[in-house]
C-alpha cells in the first residue's frame, strides 16, 4: 500500500475529494497546514513591526491506497488541484507496511 | 354633574394653567425651549446604543458569516463606514438632511455642524441639544451604509467601497432621510416610519440588491463550502444588535416618555416573535433549527417593527414580527435561490424584504392614539382602525424609496466601477481579502 | 433658636409647599401620577442593560466554558430562551406576576399586554410607563431561566429545553416574582429581596442542580477532558454580566435616584471584592490564580448582592461580597466534588449558594434608613441594626423559594422527560450538539 | 427700543425670577442641592458605559493584539485590576482624590465610602448622588490601570503587577486626580483637563512607557513573529471603546445637558477624524490599510479628544483628530522603532502621545462660552480666541504630569522588582503566560 | 523503526493515550485532521445553502516505535480506540530509517 | 528522496525555516500539533475538575529532500532547534518513494 500526501490550495479541497471519489477511494484524512515555498507570502506590518508572512494556508491530503491505484490517485490529484499557478502545491508517495480498521480490525487492503 | 366634580375640574384646570404660565415665562425669558435633562440623558444613552449596533454590532454579525480568511476585511467595513459617514455627516450631511430648505433636500445652515452651542435645540427635537440630535441622526446614517456591506461581502474592493459609500451616503441617504424625516414631501404626504423601515432598512436592502447584481456571484458560489466560519461571533453580532436597537427604535420618539416606552416593548415582542417564527419555519422545513436561523429571525423582526414601533400595540407587533420571521426566511432561502443572485448575507433578503413588510403593516396596525400630537390632534390611523388609504401612503413610500434607491445606487456602483473597479481580482478573492487588500491574518 | 432660623425654617416649609401644591394639582388634573421623564430614561437603559446580560452576557459566559463541538447549541439555549420566554411573558407571563391577583398569583387584565397606553402606569412602579416596566421585568425573567442552562449544558435536548423552560416560567418564575415583588405573601411577610436574590438566583439555581441530577452526569466527566475551550468568550461574558448588572440592581429601584445610586456602589463594590476573595482563596489552594477563577468570583458577588442592594451601605457590601466569593468557590470546587453531581458550569454553587449567602446577609446588613417609604416610614432594619427577625424572615423566603423551585422542577422535568426525553443521544454527546442539533459547526 | 420690546424684556425678568425663587426655596427647604433625575439617570448609565471600557473594552483591545499563549493573562490583568482598584478606591482612593482636604491631596472623610446615604451629594457634582459620582470616578481609576498594561504584555509577573498597580493607584492615579479635578493646584492653576487627558492618558502612557524601559523588550522581539493572534478581539474592544467613551467624555459634563451632548458630538468627530486620518497615513506609508491601524487610530482620537471635549466645538474637534491620528501613527511606528523602547502594544505611542496632542490643542481650540459658570462668568479662552496663555498653562499641566508619574512609577517599579520581580522567567515567556501563570489555554 | 499513524474519533485520545503509556510509550504526537469515509457526516444549510460535511473531526495520533513495539502498539490502539462503530478510523504504518532526538543528539531507539 | 519530519517547540520555527533556507531548501509544510513526551505539562483545574495537560504544543516540520540533503537537513534542523531543555522535540525520516510538483507535472527531484 501507498500513501499519497499531497499539499494543495484550500479552495481546491472539495474538487480533489470529488476526482478521488470518481476513483472510488472511500476514505482520506485532511488537515490544514502552512506551506512555505517558491510562492512568497505578503509583508504583515502590525505598527511598524514587519513580519514577512513566509508561510501561506495550505491543505494536506493524507491518503492510503492499494498500490495498483497509487499511480492514478496521483494523476487525478495533480488534475484536480492544478491551477497553473505557483503554489499549486506537491504530492509526495510514501509505502505503507500494514493498516487496520479500528472498528472492524481487518487489516491491509481491506482495512481502506 | 356635581358640585364636587365641578370644583374638581375647575382645580384641575387652574393647576394646568400654572405649570403653563410658568412654562410659557421661561419661553419668554429663554426665548427658546428648554432641555429637559431627562430626555437628554435617554437620547445620549440611545446615541451609544445605536453606535454600538454598527460597531461592533453589524461588524461581527457580518464578520462571523464569511469565510475565516474574509473575517477582517468584513469587520474592516464597518468600522471603516463608521469613520468616513461620521465625518462627512459632520461636514455635510446632516445639514442636508435635518434643516430647514426645500420639500427635497435640506438647506446649508449647519456645514461643518457650524452655529452649535450649548444650547441650540432643532425644532424636530426640541427637549434636547441639537448636538445630540445631530450626533444620534449620524448614528443611523452610519448603521444603512454598513448594512449594504453585507450584500457585496467576499469580493468588493475596499478602495471601491469608500468611494461609492461617501456618494451613497450624500445622493441617496441624506435626500431619502429628509423627504421622510426632515421636512420633506414623504413626510408631509403621511407616509409614516417611526425609526428608519423606509430610510434605513429597504434602503440599504435595495441599494445591497443592486450592488449584488453589479458583482456577480462569489468564486465557488454553489461549489465550494463557503459556510460560516465561525457563528459566536454573528451571535454576538445580533445580540447587541437587538440591545442596540432599544436605542434606535426607543430613541426615535426624541424623549423618555411613554412613547418611548411603547416603541421599546413592541420591539422586544417582534423581534422574539420573528425569532421563533423563523426558527420554526426553518424546524419544519430544514429539519433543525439553526443558529444562524434564529438570529437572522431576531434581526428580521427588528427590522419590520422599526417603522411600526411608536405606532403600534403589543398584539399588532405580534403579527408583524411572525409574518416577518416566515417572509424573510422565506425570501433568504427560496427566493434568493429562485432568483439566482448571490447577497452574500443576505441584507436584501432581511433588511429589504423585512423593512418592506413591516411599512406596509405599519398602514395596517397603526393606532391613532399613539400619534396625537399639537400638529396632528387626530394621530394616524391604519388599516384596522378604519383608514385603508394609510395602506396606499406607505405603499407610495416605499415605491418611491426602491425607485430612487435602486436607479441611483445602480449609476453611481457604474461610475466608482469605472474609476477603480469594483470586484477583487481572483487571486485576492482566492486567498482571502484579510491578508491581500489589509496584509493581515486571524491566526 | 434665633429669629433668622425661625423664618428660615418658615421660608421652607412655605417653600416646599409650593411644589406639593402643583404636584397635587398637576395629578388632579391629569388623574394619575405623572410620567418622569429622567426615571423613565434610566429604566429605558436598565431594559437594554439586563437584556445585554443574557444576550449576548450568559450566552458567551456558558459558550466559552464548554467544550467546542457544543459552543454553538450553548449560545443558542440563551438566545432562543431570550426569544421563547419574551413572548410567553407578553402573553401571559407579566400578567399573572405583575397585576393585581392574590397573594398568591396575579390577575388577568394584562394578557397579550392588552391596555397598555402611552400614559398608563402600574402601581408598581408609577414615574414610569407601564410598557417600560412590563418588559424591563421580562428581561428578568428571561435571563433567570438562561441561568439554569447551565447546569443542564452538553447534554440536553433543545426542543426538550424549550418545553420545560414554558412550563418552568409559568408554573415556577412567574408565581414566586409575584410572591416577592407582585403584591404577594412573601412581600407582605417583609422578605427583602431588591432585585432578585430569591426571585432569579435561588430559583435558578436550585431548578439547574434537580436537572442536573435529573439528566445525570456528562459522558466522559472525571475521565476524558471537558476544560473550557475559549475562556476568552466566558470573560467577555462576566464583563458583560457586570456591566448590564448595573441594570439590574440600580434598576431595581425603578427611578434615578438616590437608592439607584446607592445600589449601583454596593453592587460594585461586592463585586470585586468578591472576585478578589475567590481568587486569592484559589491562589492559596491551587497555587495559581485563574482566570475561570476570578470571573466566577465576580459573578458570584454580583448573584450575592442582588437581594442586598437598595438595603445595604458599602460596608456591607464588602463583607457580603468577600463571604460570597469564598463560600461560592468552596461550593464550585469542593462541595461539588463531595456531593457528586455534575452541574456542568455550576449554576447551582454560584447562584444557588450566592442566592443564598445574598439573601441571608441581607437580613444582618440591612439599613432601615434605606428603605423608608410612605408605607413604611422607618424603613426595615437588619441584624446589626437590631433587628434579629430579619434573618428569620429572610430564611423563609429561602425556604419557601427552594422546596416550591425543587419540586416543582423535578415534577416538570419528569413530565418532560416523558414527552420529548431529556437527553440526546450518545452519538450526540459524542460528536457535539453543534452540528447533530442545530446542523452547524465553528470552524 | 420699542415698548413691546421692554415690555417683553421686563416679563422675560420677572418670568425668570420665579424659578429662580422657586429653586432657591426649595434649596432651603431641603437644605442641600437636590438630586435631578435626568441627570443621575445618565450618570448611572455612564458609569456603566466607563466601566465597559475596561471589560470588556480594554481587556479584548490587548487580548486580541498578544499571541495566543498570552491571550487569557492579558485579558486577566484588565479584569483582576478592575476588582482590584474598585476595592482599594472604596478603601481610602475615592476620599484622597475628590473629598476636600489640601491643594495636594484629599481628605479623609469618605474612608470606606462611610457617611454616605440616599440623598448625600459632592459638592463636586451637586445634582447627582455622591455614591454615582464616586463609583463613575472609580471606574476612570480602572481604566487608567488597565491601560498601563499594554505596555508590559506578554512579559509582567501577574503578581508584581497587582502590587505595582496597587502603589500606583494610590501614590500617582489619586494625587493627579486630586490636582486636577479635586480641588487640587493644578485645577486651580487654570489647567483644562474635562475627562482625563492629562489624569489618565498621558499618566497611564508615561507610566507604561517607563515600565517597558525597565522590564526590557519581550523575547523574540524583531526577530520571532509576534504579530497579534486575532484582531477581531482587538476591533470589538476598540468599538466598545469608543462606545463606552460617550460615558467618558460626556459623563464629564456629570448631567445631561448642552454641554454633554457637545462633548458627545467632538468626541465623534474626532475619533472618526483621527482613525481616517491613521488609515490613510499608513495607506500611504505602507501601502495598505490595516484594521490594526484604523482601530488605533480610533483610540488616538478618542484619546486626545478627552481634555477637549466640552470645551472645543465640531470644527476644533476635526483638526484634534486629524493631529492626532497622524502623530499617533508616527510615534508607534516611527519614533517607536527609532529609539528602540519595546512598549509592547503601544500604551505610551497611543495614550501617551495622544494624550499630550489633545491637552495642547485644548489650549489652541477652547471657547469661551462653553465653560461659562458661576465660578467662571466669562469661561476659559484658548489661543484661537485670543489667550495664548492657556496653551502655557496647559503645558504646564503636562509637565507636572509627566514628571510625577515618570519618576514616581520607576521607583515603585524598582521596589516591587526587589520584592517579587517584575518579569516572568524565560520558559514562561516561551510557553505562554496563560499556562504557566494561570494554568489555563485557549484551546 | 516503525511510525504509527492512527486516526482515530476525538473523544478516544486520552484512553489511547494511557493504553500506549501502559506499553512503556514515552512519546508521541497528536493533530487535529478532518476525515472523510464511509461514516457520512451531517449535511449543514446555511440560509438556503447546503453544504454537505463530508468531513469529521478525527484525531491523528503519531508514534515512532522500535520494530518489535510495533506490533502491540497497532493492537493497543486498535482496542482502546474501538467503538465498534463506524468511522472509528485507521492505523497505518510507515517505515522510518532515521530518529534523533535534537536535545541531546541522541538518534534511532535512544531517540525514541 | 527522503522526508525529514521534526517536531519542534514553536517558537523555533523561524530559526528552523531560516537554517533550511541556507542549506537551498525551497519548499516545507508545517502544521500545529500537540505533543506527549518526557517533558511533562502543567495541570489545569477548572473549577475542581483537574485536567493534567499532557499535550504541550509542538509545530512538526514536514520538508522532501533529495537523498545527499537529508544527513545535513537533518543536522541543521537540530542545531536551530536545539536549546537543551526537556522538550526539544524529535526528527524522523522516510523514505519518499515519488514526488509531483502539481503546478508543472515535474516529478522526484525536479518536483521539490
Ligand atoms: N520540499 C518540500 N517539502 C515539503 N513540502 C513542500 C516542499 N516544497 C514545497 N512544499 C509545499 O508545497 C507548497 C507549494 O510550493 P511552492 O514552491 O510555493 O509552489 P509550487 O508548488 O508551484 O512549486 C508549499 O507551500 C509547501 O507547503
Ligand atoms: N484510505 C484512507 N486513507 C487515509 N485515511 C483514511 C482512509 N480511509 C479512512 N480514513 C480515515 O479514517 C476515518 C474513518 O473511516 P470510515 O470509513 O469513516 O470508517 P471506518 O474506520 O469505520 O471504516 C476517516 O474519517 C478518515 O479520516
Ligand atoms: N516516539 C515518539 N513518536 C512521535 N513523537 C514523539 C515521540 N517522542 C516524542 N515525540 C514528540 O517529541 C516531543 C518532545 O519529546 P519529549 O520527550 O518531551 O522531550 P525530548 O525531545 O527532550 O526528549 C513530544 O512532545 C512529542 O511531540
Amino acid at each position: 500500500m501507498k500513501m499519497i500526501m499531497a499539499i494543495i490550495k484550500p479552495f481546491k479541497l472539495d474538487e480533489v475529494r470529488e476526482a478521488l471519489t470518481t476513483l472510488g477511494i472511500q476514505g482520506l484524512t485532511v488537515s490544514e497546514v502552512k506551506g512555505f515555498g517558491r510562492q512568497k507570502g505578503q509583508t504583515e506590518i502590525y505598527r511598524g513591526a514587519e513580519y514577512s508572512v513566509s508561510f501561506l494556508p495550505k491543505v494536506k491530503i493524507e491518503v492510503v491506497v492499494t498500490d495498483d491505484l497509487a499511480e492514478s490517485v496521483i494523476e487525478g490529484i495533480q488534475k484536480a488541484a492544478n491551477t497553473g499557478r505557483i503554489g499549486d502545491g506537491k504530492i509526495f508517495m510514501i509505502d505503507i507496511s500494514a493498516a487496520v480498521r479500528i472498528r472492524t480490525g481487518e487489516t491491509n487492503a481491506d482495512a481502506l | 354633574m356635581s358640585v364636587a366634580t365641578l370644583l374638581n375640574r375647575l382645580a384641575g384646570v387652574l393647576a394646568g394653567f400654572v405649570p403653563v404660565l410658568l412654562a410659557g415665562a421661561a419661553a419668554l425669558a429663554a426665548d427658546k425651549p428648554a432641555i429637559d435633562h431627562g430626555d437628554t440623558a435617554w437620547m445620549l444613552a440611545s446615541t451609544a446604543l445605536v453606535l454600538m449596533m454598527t460597531i461592533p454590532g453589524v461588524a461581527l454579525f457580518y464578520g462571523g458569516m464569511v469565510r475565516k480568511m474574509n473575517v477582517l476585511a468584513t469587520v474592516m467595513q464597518s468600522f471603516a463606514i463608521t469613520c468616513l459617514v461620521s465625518v462627512l455627516w459632520m461636514v455635510i450631511g446632516y445639514t442636508l438632511a435635518f434643516t430647514e430648505g426645500s420639500p427635497v433636500i435640506g438647506g446649508l445652515t449647519r456645514v461643518f455642524m457650524r452655529g452649535l452651542d450649548l444650547t441650540t435645540t432643532s425644532s424636530l427635537a426640541p427637549t434636547i441639544p441639537e448636538t445630540v440630535y445631530a450626533i444620534y441622526q449620524m448614528t443611523f446614517a452610519i448603521i444603512t451604509c454598513a448594512l449594504i456591506c453585507g450584500a457585496v461581502a467576499d469580493r468588493m474592493r475596499f478602495s471601491a467601497l469608500l468611494l461609492f459609500i461617501s456618494f451613497w451616503l450624500i445622493l441617496v441617504y441624506v435626500p431619502i432621510a429628509h423627504w421622510v424625516w426632515g421636512g420633506g414631501f414623504l413626510g408631509a404626504a403621511g407616509v409614516l416610519d417611526f425609526a428608519g423601515g423606509t430610510v434605513v432598512h429597504i434602503n440599504a436592502g435595495v441599494a445591497g440588491l443592486v450592488a449584488a447584481l453589479v458583482l456577480g456571484k462569489r468564486r465557488g458560489y454553489k461549489v465550494e463550502n463557503l459556510a460560516p466560519h465561525n457563528l459566536v461571533l454573528s451571535v454576538v453580532g445580533a445580540s447587541l444588535l437587538w440591545v442596540g436597537w432599544f436605542g434606535f427604535n426607543a430613541g426615535s420618539a426624541v424623549a423618555a416618555d411613554g412613547r418611548a416606552g411603547m416603541a421599546m416593548a413592541v420591539t422586544q415582542i417582534a423581534t422574539a416573535a420573528a425569532a421563533l417564527a423563523w426558527m420554526f419555519s426553518e424546524w419544519m422545513v430544514q429539519s433543525k433549527p439553526s443558529v444562524l436561523g434564529i438570529i437572522s429571525g431576531a434581526v428580521a423582526g427588528l427590522v419590520a417593527i422599526t417603522p411600526a414601533s411608536g405606532f403600534v400595540a403589543p398584539g399588532g407587533a405580534l403579527v408583524i414580527g411572525l409574518v416577518a420571521g416566515v417572509l424573510c426566511f422565506w425570501a433568504s432561502t427560496s427566493l434568493k435561490n429562485a432568483l439566482g443572485y448571490d447577497d452574500s448575507l443576505d441584507a436584501f433578503g432581511v433588511h429589504g424584504i423585512g423593512g418592506i413588510v413591516g411599512a406596509l403593516l405599519t398602514g395596517v396596525f397603526a393606532v391613532a392614539a399613539f400619534s396625537v400630537s399639537a400638529d396632528s390632534p387626530e394621530g394616524t390611523a391604519g388599516l384596522l382602525e378604519g383608514n385603508p388609504r394609510q395602506v396606499l401612503t406607505q405603499l407610495i413610500g416605499i415605491g418611491v424609496t426602491v425607485v430612487y434607491t435602486g436607479v441611483v445606487s445602480l449609476i453611481l456602483l457604474k461610475i466608482v466601477d469605472a474609476i477603480l473597479g469594483l470586484r477583487v481580482d481572483q487571486e485576492t478573492e482566492r486567498e482571502g481579502l484579510d491578508l491581500r487588500l489589509h496584509g493581515e491574518t486571524v491566526h
